[in-house]
């Protein structure tokens, strides 16, 4: 832990002067004919949660996997409009996408870990960037666990199947497995929706540890939830940014009519 | 009841219809009986073979001892005077051509595999796939007039000793003939990993090597190896280019060069010269038979228990 | 001929020799393009396989590459199958090295024995020849069952075991190519299969004692490629001759089995020969 | 202590993609290894073969004569095969994967079959040509007979055509079949008018493929001794006959060089056929995918 | 429709004594060990909707399934007790399945029109049950599909594939493929649930409409819906019935505290 906060105050003299990590420029994705994304302009704090929210197919998860390119895994994809992390157009050609992947981790909806062992799903991202020393890797293990504030319930059974553990546990396994490269950004898809309410409170307070150290994008269908954990909160609806806004200004006194539609339940 | 539709109830009309369900009863119970004797037929069939071999091999057995056939080290069927039955260099040559085999077939296969489930597009998948599957059904026999009329001389070129019967070229083309079932196989076990895995490793920052080798083909693995065996499964009971390409030489060498002989060559040798009924070699391709049979059967089994015990739960 | 009236009926089954197959295959085309509704099928199961079938009362002719065996004999009296034994044309067993072979011009009767034999304790050519080179002989032969290796076991090997690792095929195109293929490969097979083959195969002048001699149509005629030329033959089932279509195609083969022969690259019988057996066999028939 | 140095990083970062590129290189070279074969082995036989192809070879009966020589004799046995094996395989095969798939209970024996039948997919096909040769040319008489033949193909491809129907079976949604239970259907009305006609595309892929391996197959036919020379065309299932694949091998045999083309053209009509039925099946493979 | 209402009027006639469709007593389900539904008593009554409602798992569908004993397609399922339907006990020996199920018609979750014509979907069920004629299966269609709402937007098209409507089209096909047996009562379980807004605005109208004639039996997670259609409504809860009684009275002043707590959403 210790190293991650050393770590983090060093980053942060450096970005000290702007503390946006993302610029969203004029962003439009098409699904082949489907325009899912639609002009967003939409800036992302450092050290911040950022909540998006938004009725079924709006858009969000699509938004949260072009942030790290992602959704170049669909090969129909088209995108216009530009994405700037710290300074650097992520559409670059000589950008590689496995450097962004690597300061940009993703958690996903589904918990995934690999097939592995618990050990060995930590230390996979440290490992394919070259990292092979025991120790080290053993330290990384621990660090990122405890990070995700799972180290004490499998600390003695490091080496079992990831698969052996419950699903919320296998999440915030998921979530130390991406800590293990020091990510500088952490996106979050619906990182709780396939989790009971106990597991769900556990990886909101993990989400509220972490963003002392990381800046976190979180799409959640939970109006609660992004209520109880983010700073900010943008509000999509079929493709476009209704409204981005301080998240106590956007749940108590939004501005636009669907905004407080939404968010009241009238629809969605 | 309306006078414009001049039509009784629906349900009045199935309860009157319901009085010549007899019929359909009577199918109703006719139905499973049938397909289960079908279902026998392939039990049936299992059993033919296994008591056709068996009981022929027993009188095999009769004239020549089991010891001398399974400890023995020379297969000369063929002599008047003194014959030999040691089936080792049939199983020798079998073995033999069945590794070069696999040295084709697995890391060719095995990296097409990954090609088409790791990095091919829908649309390259969609091209190659079907053609692979056309290699896949080319007989065999066609595939024994390359082996000879094509990879032999072409080998010959490199290796001027090489026998213009030999188990080099046979291997090869065994192995090629083998590569779209290991590459379809397992990519099929690949394919049936969850794309969760993919993107889970690619948000690290993964390539598209890493996540095909570390973490798909892991996940993959006993579909993988199961279709492996299958594949040597295969190779072992591959009769035609064998017959063909590798000889007749019941030798027990691992010199790729020379002419070696196959068990189901010898299968072949011996009914392509149609043996009369009733003679010792007649019922020494029952032996061999047997023996091919136990060797694909323990494959096979193996092939199912791994893919079963073994079978991923992501 | 007779064979005329295209409205003859029937099923002709032959089986046999590989050597005799050509001939027969040639006369069977034959005689169907007369009479069309005549099936014929003609097998390759080697002469030994063929008498099986035969004494089995599964076919009507066997085709031979050597007469019929005593015990094969015995076997065809216990099951009541009597039959005749007809020549059909000349033979002589082709002994051939690689084209690429150019050491090997002629063997004597004792130095093929030398090779072929287990006991012969021969290995590379130098052993049969001092001035040939020190490389192993690859020995190529028709597969047991053929009459083929029963004539040569008996006029070469004299009933002695081959070597082992000689490579037995029943296809003689195998044959030739595996010794095509190999420079120091030797073996032997039909007087045909050399023929067709001439421009990839040596062949071997053999020395009985009498000179090298080369097969050739006459020497093999008129017996002096001794002793390794030899009449091929079919036995026909006496029983099957009262078949309308079995007699037809018996007297038909035994009209044309002179030119047929030679358009397969084999040598004719003298027509006295022919004639002869057509008599027997109308005798028969009454 | 930061364990990640983004110096050491970024360098890897290089070689791991220029890894990853050369790998894929690889991948692709070995994945058009197979086709570069198969271009190969087909030019081959093409260049060899065409001089030979015409009307005549496919109308002609074999001849002793080269350029007179004709594969009708083997093809219309191989399709009169064709009659024995398609009725018998795909009944039986079908009706097989029904009770597999719909009426069996999940215990032992139905295990049993299911097991049983994978083994017998990886059954060499030389043995079920002494299967043949023992039942049905010796022990039933049948000679080597299409009947025999037809019989003996039919089970060395009845388990593959077992597998693709229960395939096809299996992907028949559920709530297909549930609906039409809950409409009062029985069994047997539900498999008959609801289960297989939305399998029957799978069914007849399978089956498609399944019997284009059968015409292809040699080693079980020269077991169980199809003839050489039989220049016609069988009349009733009892007589004997020859097929494009003994055909072939008899011709590749024979002493004159001029049939190794003989032969090559005869692997050419052999292929096309092949191709046909291949492309029939890939055909209704696409166009009756995924409608539900 | 003529034909159906006349029918109905004479049913009413008949069955008017007693307005009971179905009597459960003391009805247990177990899948293997799985005690799935624990003493479940509770009458349906005729011409009625009964909405069923509870969290997931508790058991709505698989009650909706012993009903016309759907259930018994999976094998390991044992069941005690007794439904009783117009005064027989459907788990009588002699009572078959088919016979149970002609009567009694079920709709599905996700639309499942089979992949036949619209007409032919519409003909399957008297087809089976011998129904030949041309002209009466002409006219059981067209008054099916009336029915069900939809014979405007198919009747020029009965010939095409049943794929090729949208989602809520199918779904009021599958109802109507129901109504052409003439059912007694019908099933339905979570009919809406695949279906956007309008398509399910549709579907409930229909169901209102339809109860005049049919008895009905609808499995919801909805629970506004419940309260929309529904006469009466009963809560299941990991397998056993809370409460059941009118639907009016179940949301505005439920007896029971768990009830209470379910539908003001604490739960579920
Ligand atoms: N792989 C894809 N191919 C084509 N269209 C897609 C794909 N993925 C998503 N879409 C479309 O893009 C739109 C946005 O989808 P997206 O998954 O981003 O929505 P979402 O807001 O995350 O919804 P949910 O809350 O259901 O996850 C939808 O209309 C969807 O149909
Ligand atoms: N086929 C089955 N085999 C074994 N258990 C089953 C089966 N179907 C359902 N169950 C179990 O029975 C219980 C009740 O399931 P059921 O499907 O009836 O719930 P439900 O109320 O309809 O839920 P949902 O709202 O998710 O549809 C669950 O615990 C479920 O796991
Ligand atoms: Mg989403
Ligand atoms: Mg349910
Ligand atoms: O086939 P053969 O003539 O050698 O018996």
């Amino acid at each position: 832990m210790e190293t991650v906060i050393a770590k983090n105050k060093e980053n942060k003299k450096n970005t000290q002067a702007s503390n946006t990590v993302f610029k969203v420029n004029d962003l439009n994705l098409w699904y082949g004919e489907d325009h899912a994304l639609k002009n967003i302009n939409l800036d992302i704090d450092e050290k911040k949660v950022t909540a998006i929210i938004g009725p079924s197919g709006c858009g969000k998860s699509t938004f949260l996997k072009t942030i790290n390119r992602m959704v170049e895994m669909v090969p129909i994809v088209k995108t216009s409009g530009e994405i700037s992390y710290r300074g650097r157009n992520v559409f670059d050609k000589d950008y590689k996408v496995e450097e962004l992947r690597t300061t940009v981790g993703m958690v996903f909806q589904k918990p995934n870990p690999f097939p592995k062992s618990i050990y060995d799903n930590i230390a996979y991202g440290p490992r394919i960037h070259g990292i092979k020393n025991k120790k080290t890797l053993d330290e990384i293990v621990e660090k990122s666990l405890r990070g995700a504030a799972i180290w004490d319930e499998v600390k003695d059974r490091l080496h079992e199947n990831a698969y052996g553990l419950s699903g919320g546990q296998q999440q915030r396994i998921c979530i130390a497995r991406c800590l293990a490269i020091e990510p500088d950004v952490i996106l979050m898809d619906e990182p709780t929706s396939a989790l009971d309410p106990i597991s769900t409170l556990k990886v909101e307070e993990l989400v509220k540890e972490l963003k002392k150290d990381y800046s976190i994008v979180i799409v959640t269908h939970n109006m609660q939830q992004a209520a109880r954990i983010s700073d900010k909160t943008a509000f999509f609806l079929s493709g476009e940014v209704i409204e981005y806004t301080e998240t106590s200004k956007l749940f108590s006194n939004p501005d636009d009519q669907r905004t407080e539609d939404y968010i009241t339940g009238r629809f969605g | 009841m309306s006078q414009k539709t001049n039509s009784v109830s629906v349900r009045q009309m199935i309860q009157s219809n319901k009085k010549n369900k007899g019929s359909l009863r009577i199918i109703e119970s006719v139905m499973p009986k049938l397909f289960l004797t079908c279902a026998l037929i392939s039990i049936l069939t299992t059993f033919g073979i296994l008591f056709t071999l068996i009981f022929e091999t027993i009188t095999f057995f009769k004239e020549v001892s089991i010891i001398e056939f399974i400890t023995g080290t020379q297969w000369f069927p063929f002599s008047h005077s003194s014959p030999s039955y040691g089936i080792l260099p049939l199983i020798s040559g079998t073995l033999l051509i069945t590794v070069i085999a696999m040295l084709v077939a697995i890391p060719v296969g095995l990296a097409a595999a990954i090609y088409l489930s790791e990095f091919a597009t829908d649309r390259v998948r969609r091209i190659i796939k079907p053609i692979l599957e056309v290699l896949a059904g080319i007989p065999t026999i066609v595939y024994g007039f390359f082996a000879l009329g094509f990879v032999t001389p072409l080998l010959k070129n490199f290796i001027p000793d090489l026998s213009i019967y030999n188990a080099l070229s046979a291997g090869i083309v065994v192995g090629i003939m083998i590569i779209p079932m290991v590459a379809s196989l397992s990519e099929d076990a690949m394919s049936s990993v969850p794309n969760a895995m993919r993107e889970g490793a690619l948000g690290l920052g993964s390539t598209r090597l890493e996540v095909s080798l570390k973490v798909v083909l892991p996940a993959a693995l006993s579909g993988v190896i199961a279709s492996f065996v299958l594949a040597i499964s295969r190779a072992i009971g591959e009769t035609m280019i064998v017959a063909l390409a590798a000889g007749s030489n019941p030798i027990a060498t691992i010199d790729v060069t020379q002419s070696i002989q196959t068990m189901t060559a010898y299968m072949v040798q011996v009914f392509g010269g149609d043996v009369g009924y009733g003679t010792t070699l007649y019922y020494s391709v029952y032996a061999v038979g047997m023996t091919l049979f136990l060797f694909t059967f323990v494959m096979n089994l193996l092939a199912q228990y791994i893919s079963r015990r073994f079978r991923e739960e992501y | 001929g007779n064979g005329g009236g295209n409205n003859l009926e029937g099923q002709i089954k032959i089986d046999g020799s590989s050597t005799v197959f050509p001939i027969m295959e040639a006369v069977a085309e034959e005689y169907l393009a007369e009479n069309p509704r005549v099936r014929t099928t003609v097998g390759v199961s080697g002469t030994g396989g063929g008498f099986k079938r035969f004494i089995d009362g599964d076919t009507d002719l066997s085709n031979a590459s050597r007469p019929i065996k005593t015990e094969e004999k015995e076997k065809a009296a216990a099951a009541g199958i009597e039959y005749m034994e007809l020549q059909l044309a000349f033979d002589g067993l082709s002994v051939v090295v690689s084209k690429e072979n150019d050491f090997v011009k002629d063997l004597t009767i004792e130095e093929l024995r030398r090779i072929f034999l287990t006991e012969g304790g021969v290995t590379t050519w130098q052993d049969v020849r001092a001035e040939w080179p020190a490389e192993e002989i690859k020995i190529f032969s028709p597969g047991t069952d053929s009459g083929t290796y029963d004539y040569w076991n008996e006029v070469i090997l004299e009933d002695k075991e081959m070597r082992r690792d000689a490579q037995l095929n029943e296809n003689d195109n195998n044959l030739v190519t595996g010794i095509a293929g190999d420079k120091y490969a030797i073996g032997f097979f039909g007087y045909n299969y050399y023929i067709e083959n001439a421009d990839k195969l040596n062949i071997v002048a053999i020395d009985a004692g009498e000179g090298a001699i080369i097969p050739t149509n006459e020497t093999i005629e008129s017996g002096q490629y001794a002793p390794l030329s030899r009449p091929l033959y079919t036995y026909v089932n006496v029983a099957s001759l009262q078949d309308e279509a079995v007699y037809n195609f018996v007297i038909f083969m035994l009209e044309n089995a002179g030119d047929l022969s030679e358009d397969v690259s084999y040598v004719r019988l003298p027509q006295e020969k022919y004639d002869e057996q057509i008599q027997k066999i109308k005798e028969l028939r009454n | 202590m930061k364990h990640i140095d983004q110096n050491k990083l970024n360098q890897k970062m290089k070689t791991r993609l220029v890894v990853n590129k050369f790998y894929k290189g690889l991948f692709f070279l070995a994945t058009m290894f197979g086709i570069a074969v198969l271009a190969i082995l087909i030019y081959r036989i093409l260049s060899q073969g065409i001089g030979y192809l015409s009307l005549d070879f496919l109308m002609n009966f074999p001849s002793r004569r080269p350029e007179d020589s004709g594969i009708s004799a083997a093809l219309v046995g191989s399709l009169m095969l064709m009659v024995v094996v398609i009725p018998v395989s795909v009944l039986l095969g079908v009706g097989t994967a029904i009770y597999l798939e719909q009426y069996a209970a999940k215990n032992r024996f139905t295990n049993f079959i299911q097991t049983n039948i994978q083994n017998l997919a990886g059954v060499p096909s030389i043995v079920f040509g002494l299967l043949g040769l023992t039942i049905f040319v010796r022990y039933m008489s049948l000679g080597d007979s299409l009947l025999a033949g037809g019989l003996t193909m039919s089970l060395l491809i009845l388990p593959i055509i077992v597998v693709a129907s229960q395939e096809a079976i299996r992907s028949v949604p559920n709530s297909l079949s549930e609906a039409s239970f809950g409409m009062g259907a029985t069994k047997w009305q539900t498999i008959r008018r609801i289960v297989l006609p939305a399998a029957i595309p799978g069914i007849i892929t399978g089956s498609i493929l399944a019997l284009s391996r059968a015409i292809g197959e040699t080693a079980p036919l020269i077991i169980i001794g199809a003839a050489t020379f039989a220049p016609f065309y069988p009349q009733s299932l009892l007589d004997q006959f020859t097929a494009m694949p003994i055909q072939i091998f008899g011709w590749v045999a024979k002493p004159q060089a001029e049939f190794q083309y003989v032969a090559a053209a005869g692997i050419i009509v052999l292929l096309i056929i092949l191709l046909l039925m291949n492309s029939i099946a890939v055909f209704i493979r696409n166009k009756f995918q995924k409608r539900y």
